[in-house]
């Protein structure tokens, strides 16, 4: 009998708890009123963790396309952003993968700034025939080292982007480049494809320094590489690390013409280093500063109206278009993988969006990237070729 | 009787383990931790009348424990189309793994690794290269990697041997993040981008990658993966055990409490340690090799300092030396951080503060390690008497 | 430490006295490998031990107690007598890991063996073998280290002043118990280090005195006490008997 | 020639921080045997409390930075007594391990409040320029002024460390206790006192190192801890724990390696942190107890 009573407390206490799971539950559904079929959409990103800035802008670039599609009065379905973190992690990002991809409501994916997070989750995405855009990894592997009929990506990849930087570096006539990067994928594949095409267009890489991204004192490498008396300095890295090769150059006063990848493009850059600091540095980046984006205004007007309290940093366009573009295609075909797979594959050619015109070619690939170098003038970062700099107002420290 | 209450208190807990996971709805979660917050208070506070219900299972372990493997084994069928949970249900099996390995080291032998990821790397590298380059199978793979990270292991501590305690922690943490570091660097082994590809565990021609059906459910490779995992975290689990109450685990435990008194005993303490070294990474490589399989693809990013972290947390909140204790908390902190993603930034702070607290009030862990009954048939005669 | 010569031959034991600091725990971890000499040798049944780890040593036959109680505190009484079984090479490593039947069995009977080494001791104790060390008496924690020394039944067994830190009435406990053991086992040789000049007096047939490292004295316990140097190394030359 | 002279200059700057945050270590493992893993967290503290004075700095320049640098010092030196309370003093009589996990996870806690609840914490943030820019040249040797002011400081800090413990009472205590601590508390050393010393002294000596740190690179973030510990501890281990003479020369002979692996070695920058470690774990095979350790004998 004393047996039985011990039984009942546990039993008692799972009955209330399903009881009050049941009760808790249907009202946390989305009550909205409309009458439309909803759709939903993963944005995958990294939410948390030393990459969140970019993440979050990415994902309220995101929300914005989903608003924008829900308020338009002419779209068949309502979306629903599901939203996922990856932390940029390897694991987590196949976790996520994984979760977005075999939730059947969920139609398509916006995924992935990492690239070794993309490179990771892929294959689940293949195998879900999930269609998936990826909007900030750049690593050229993504699309183009696979067959993959459901991986697309609007950014170019580090090859375009370094292909562009080359050229742009010897068309303001520098010649010996000194090289930093950092030993992530990011610094490394930047590094491989900018030496490469450099190297075609007669430019010469007199040192080049990898290091740690976690590493504080980078005095013995800038030693090193000015002793070689380099045109340019050139980084490839993010922000944090490029701010650090920034300042300990102005603290060794080298004067060399500093520039940097897409990842030193942001408003961490200029805030820590000051106008001072930042000024005459150089970068490129995927498409353009979004105010002379095609839709460009019209997207910061709508990004500030939503309150966001990121911003939307170097990739929210892409992932605005990104998520537009996925909506296109179920507008198209209806919420179906197959047919938002094929219709992403087949039928993007040269269709208009705030980055200007997309083109997917056969590996999914955006096959007409737009690049623009940057410099950052008085504190911003300015396209080069509307800054004083380019008319000959102000001068590059290095140029000849 | 007591049968009765061990089947009915399992499956319980098994229907609300399912429930816990399937709940989308954060509300839920939360109630759920909340309930398990207040048992765990429960028997802290009773604990006798806890004993009372603990008693069953001591008396009828054979049952709990078989009937609880048949439990997990169906767990499959609930999830056919959430196979997301799979997957983190074999993390947390792989996780198991590695914190018993971690456990026979730092909680048996009382050997500070701060490297486990390295080792975890270790066999996950070996077994995703052999995959991809040499096109191994599985069953030769799977040993390949355990015995690379048991000869890796072995080839650090040899010489370490003598040194102890803080240097012991020291070298190991220098190791672990030399080993990263090389990871990174290393094109011959994928660089910052490691090793894509690897084959899926495959053997008699069945290949885990690919589905089947009994009837209405569907399975997919990770519902295959989840019973490879299980079937590896049971058997670890009885290999931790195995050592656990083999005289080797009290001699281990010896070493790790008072050095001179082994050497006058005439135990041979370096060999000891060594031993319990390669038995730990043994289980380490273990993990990491099924990973390879299981994900399909190794990078360095998995097998940092961070994550040597995570491991000992888990072995010092469930408990040193306590193989049930490292086991839940491996499983809880793993499942737990998947349903927690609300909390999102403030994970890694809460999770650091919790660390602390328990190591100041609670040093022994979650679930305590108790007197192992080396002989207990000795003990009922004695205590006839 | 100098000048040491000691021959210990079976069934002796030796009562080794000398001042505080006068180096006779260092004799002991000495003989035992803790430390290691740096002159000269240690000679046991022919074989020279003198640069031997201790497990080696240990394992010859030669076992020891320890002045600070050395147990382990987390673990039972009875895992602390039968790790001196496992240790001492009574089973090889492959019976440790894989224990068959008989393995299981001679291990079981070894366990019943060390229970019937404390029954010899205490009736009490034998009642609380399987309680952690840390909750039992001193006197009993002494006990089963004497226990954990004795169960392979070595060649010299060397107690570090087994009654330190005991009052009176424990003190003639320890020393009826060590009595017993003489009494069980004749061959073996014992050295103990006492302070307690009645109870040197009382069991050893063979007394040595040391004093900064040296060996000032050797022979029956009235030659020693009778010695000057003996007896001025103690508090200045007042006699000690 | 130059470059040899440069590299050296740049060694011996690195090497100034990492003795600083090398001291503590020894300090605090001679003092009280434990290891305080957060060490170089408390470092990274130092010098984003000294980021809230930074209004004061252009506002008085030279008396606001001294006012900086004590401000600074002094709340990371209670801070400091306050952590050793919290988590080091409850765990003194348990296994080590738990006081190392206790101070790494401690160190994850700091770093972690500071990213989430510093204002742009997730940024490097940038810090004030406080010493004169410029700098002569000897002989194609560039050495600007921040490097000599930061040398004098650092040097004048390795010097007071030594006078306060070798010299002063409060020294004497603190010697007394780590040689001995029950003997030292029957002469009447006070175990609290002692303690708290320690750690304020410990933690100022980081504190001072963050700030250095932030001088001399002109930015902080909130990861620069972890590194700097990290390699702050090795170097302690190098030196011999325990010396603060060893903890110094450690902390050179880090910086040392890794300038000249990065500098001479074709392609070994990457590699710095992997010699450098390395070369420290065969120093623990050779001679565990470092270049300046004492050989410890144990009681057995």
């Amino acid at each position: 009998m004393k047996k039985m009573r011990t039984l009942f407390l546990p039993i008692l206490v799972i009955l209330a708890l399903v009881i009050s799971g049941c009760a808790v539950s249907p009202g946390s559904g989305s009550g909205n009123g409309s009458k439309k079929q909803t759709v939903k959409i993963a944005f995958i990103g990294p939410l948390t963790g030393g990459n969140s800035r970019i993440g979050l802008g990415g994902r309220n670039s995101a929300r914005l396309a989903v608003y924008d599609a829900n308020h338009n009065k002419n779209n068949k379905y309502h979306y629903e952003l599901v939203e996922y973190d990856d932390e940029n992690t390897t694991q987590a990002g196949n976790q996520v993968a994984l979760k977005a991809s075999s939730d059947p409501s969920v139609i398509g994916g916006i995924a992935h700034y990492g690239s070794v997070v993309a490179l990771a989750t892929v294959d689940t995405y293949h195998k879900a025939g999930f269609p998936t855009m990826i909007w900030g990894a750049v690593h050229p592997d993504i699309t183009l080292g696979n067959d993959y009929k459901e991986i697309f990506r609007v950014p170019g990849t580090q090859i375009d982007q370094n292909k562009q930087a080359a050229e742009f570096v010897t068309k303001l006539g520098f010649k010996k480049v000194g090289v930093l990067y950092d030993t992530t994928d990011y610094g490394r594949g930047h590094f491989k494809y900018f030496k490469e095409n450099l190297q075609k267009l007669g430019g010469q890489i007199v040192a080049e320094m990898p290091v740690q991204p976690d590493q504080q004192d980078l005095n013995a490498e800038l030693t090193k590489i000015q002793a070689k008396k380099p045109d340019l300095i050139w980084f490839a890295g993010l922000a944090p690390e490029g701010v650090r090769v920034k300042k300990q150059m102005d603290a060794m006063n080298i004067k060399t013409q500093f520039m940097g990848v897409s990842g030193l493009v942001n408003e961490e850059y200029n805030s820590a280093l000051g106008a001072e600091g930042s000024e005459g540095s150089l970068a490129i980046i995927d498409g353009a500063p979004t105010s002379s984006l095609p839709g460009g205004e019209k997207f910061m007007k709508d990004y500030k109206a939503r309150k966001y309290s990121e911003a939307p940093e170097a990739y929210g366009p892409f992932a605005y278009v990104s998520t537009d573009l996925m909506i296109q295609a179920i507008e198209k075909v209806g919420p179906d993988r197959k047919k938002v797979t094929n219709w992403l594959d087949t039928k993007v050619k040269n269709i208009d969006s705030m980055i200007g015109k997309v083109t997917f070619n056969e590996h999914g690939q955006n096959d007409m990237p737009l690049f623009t170098p940057m410099v950052s003038q008085d504190g911003k970062w300015v396209p080069y070729a509307e800054s004083e700099y380019q008319t000959g107002k102000r001068k590059l420290p290095g140029k000849k | 009787m007591n049968k009765l209450i061990v089947l009915l208190s399992e499956t319980v807990l098994f229907a609300l383990l399912i429930l816990f996971l399937i709940a989308e709805s954060v509300s839920i979660t939360i109630l759920f931790i909340v309930a398990g917050f207040l048992c765990a208070a429960a028997v802290l506070i009773f604990p006798k009348k806890a004993e009372r219900i603990i008693k069953p299972f001591a008396k009828e372990r054979r049952t709990a424990i078989i009937f609880s493997m048949i439990l997990m084994a169906i767990l499959p069928f609930f999830f056919t189309t959430q196979p997301y949970w799979l997957l983190t249900l074999s993390l947390a099996g792989i996780y198991i793994m590695l914190a018993n390995g971690l456990n026979m080291q730092t909680g048996t032998t009382g050997l500070t690794n701060f490297s486990g990821a390295a080792f975890f790397g270790t066999g996950a590298y070996t077994t995703g290269l052999l995959s991809v380059h040499l096109g191994l199978p599985g069953w030769l793979t799977i040993p390949a990697g355990m015995f690379a990270s048991v000869l890796i292991g072995a080839i650090l501590f040899f010489p370490v041997l003598k040194v102890k305690g803080h240097y012991l922690a020291l070298v190991t943490i220098a190791f672990g993040l030399m080993f990263n570091i090389m990871l990174n660097n290393t094109d011959a082994i994928g660089g910052p981008q490691g090793i894509s590809g690897v084959k899926a565990f495959a053997i008699g021609g069945f290949d885990f990658s690919g589905m089947w059906a009994i009837g209405p459910f569907i399975f997919s490779s990770y519902a295959n993966n989840y019973w490879l995992t299980l079937l590896a975290a049971i058997l670890a689990l009885a290999f931790t055990r195995y050592i656990y109450n083999s005289p080797v685990g009290l001699i281990l435990n010896y070493v790790r409490d008072d050095e001179w008194s082994s050497k006058s005993q005439g135990l041979n303490i370096s060999y000891w340690k060594l031993i319990a070294f390669c038995c730990g990474n043994a289980l380490i490589g273990l993990g990491g090799a099924l990973y390879a399989h299981m994900i399909g693809y190794v990078a360095p990013d998995l097998f940092s300092f961070q994550t040597s972290l995570l491991l000992l947390s888990m072995v010092l909140l469930g408990g040193m030396d306590s193989i049930p204790g490292v086991t839940v908390a491996a499983f809880v902190m793993i499942v737990l951080t998947e349903k927690l993603r609300v909390i999102q930034d403030y994970r890694f702070l809460i999770f650091g503060l919790l660390v602390i607290i328990m190591i100041i009030f609670r040093k022994e862990g979650l679930i305590p390690s108790r007197v192992r009954p080396y002989f207990p048939k000795l003990k009922s005669v004695l205590m006839k008497r | 430490m100098e000048d040491i010569n000691l021959q210990v031959n079976a069934g002796d034991f030796i009562g080794l006295i000398g001042p505080n600091g006068s180096g006779k725990t260092t004799l002991l971890n000495i003989i035992t490998g803790m430390y290691t000499p740096s002159s000269g040798d240690i000679i046991f049944n022919r074989t020279p031990i003198g640069q031997a780890e201790p497990h080696e040593i240990a394992r010859l036959g030669i076992a020891r107690t320890f002045q600070h109680i050395r147990l382990c505190n987390e673990l039972s009484a009875l895992d602390n007598i039968i790790i001196g079984y496992f240790g001492r090479s009574r089973f090889s490593i492959r019976h440790l890991f894989f224990q068959g039947k008989k393995v299981r069995q001679k291990q079981l009977a070894d366990a019943e063996k060390a229970v019937a080494f404390v029954r010899f001791f205490s009736e009490e104790l034998v009642d609380r073998l399987f309680d952690k060390v840390k909750d039992l008496p001193y006197i009993d924690r002494r006990r089963i280290e004497i226990c954990r020394a004795l169960v392979t039944e070595p060649k010299i067994l060397l107690l570090d002043e087994p009654t330190a830190g005991m009052n009176p009435e424990e003190t003639m406990e320890v020393i009826d118990d060590i009595i017993k053991i003489r009494e069980s086992y004749q061959d073996m040789a014992i050295i103990m280090i006492e302070h307690d000049m009645d109870v040197i007096h009382k069991i050893s047939n063979r007394v040595v005195c040391l004093n900064y490292g040296k060996k000032i004295a050797e022979g029956t316990f009235a030659e020693v006490a009778n010695n000057q140097e003996v007896q001025s190394a103690y508090l200045g030359g007042e006699t000690i008997a | 020639m130059d470059m040899i002279g440069q590299q050296l200059m740049n060694a011996v700057m690195l090497g100034t921080m990492y003795s600083l945050v090398a001291i503590g270590f020894s300090l605090f493992f001679g003092t009280m045997n434990v290891i305080h893993f957060s060490h170089g967290d408390i470092s990274m503290l130092g010098a984003f409390i000294a980021l809230f004075f930074v209004p004061i700095i252009t506002q008085y320049s030279v008396l606001g930075s001294v006012i900086m640098f004590i401000g600074a010092i002094v709340i990371v030196a209670v801070l400091g007594i306050f952590l050793s309370g919290l988590v080091i003093q409850p765990l003194q009589s348990s296994p080590q391990l738990y006081t190392l996990l206790a101070t790494l996870e401690a160190g994850l806690v700091i770093r972690e409040a500071i990213r989430l609840f510093y204002p742009g914490g997730k940024m490097s943030q940038k810090f004030p320029i406080i010493f004169p820019s410029g700098g002569f040249s000897i002989g194609g040797l560039t050495i600007r002024f921040d490097q000599l002011f930061i040398l004098a400081i650092g040097v004048a800090v390795f010097v007071a460390t030594v006078l306060i413990v070798n010299k002063t009472s409060l020294g004497m205590a603190i010697r007394a206790y780590s040689q001995d601590k029950e003997a030292s508390m029957m002469m009447g050393v006070s175990e609290s006192k002692v303690i708290a010393v320690t750690f304020a002294l410990g933690s100022a000596l980081a504190a001072i190192a963050g700030i250095l740190h932030g001088t001399y690179y002109r930015e902080v973030i909130y990861t620069m801890g972890l590194t700097s510990g990290i390699i702050g501890f090795s170097a302690a281990t190098i030196g011999g724990l325990g010396s603060i003479w060893g903890a110094i020369v450690g902390g050179y002979l880090f910086a040392f390696i890794q300038t000249s692996v990065s500098a001479f070695v074709p392609g070994g920058s990457e590699y710095r942190d992997v010699i450098a470690f390395g070369v420290m774990i065969l120093f623990l095979l050779f001679r565990p107890t470092g270049i300046l350790g004492e050989r410890q004998s144990e009681r057995v």
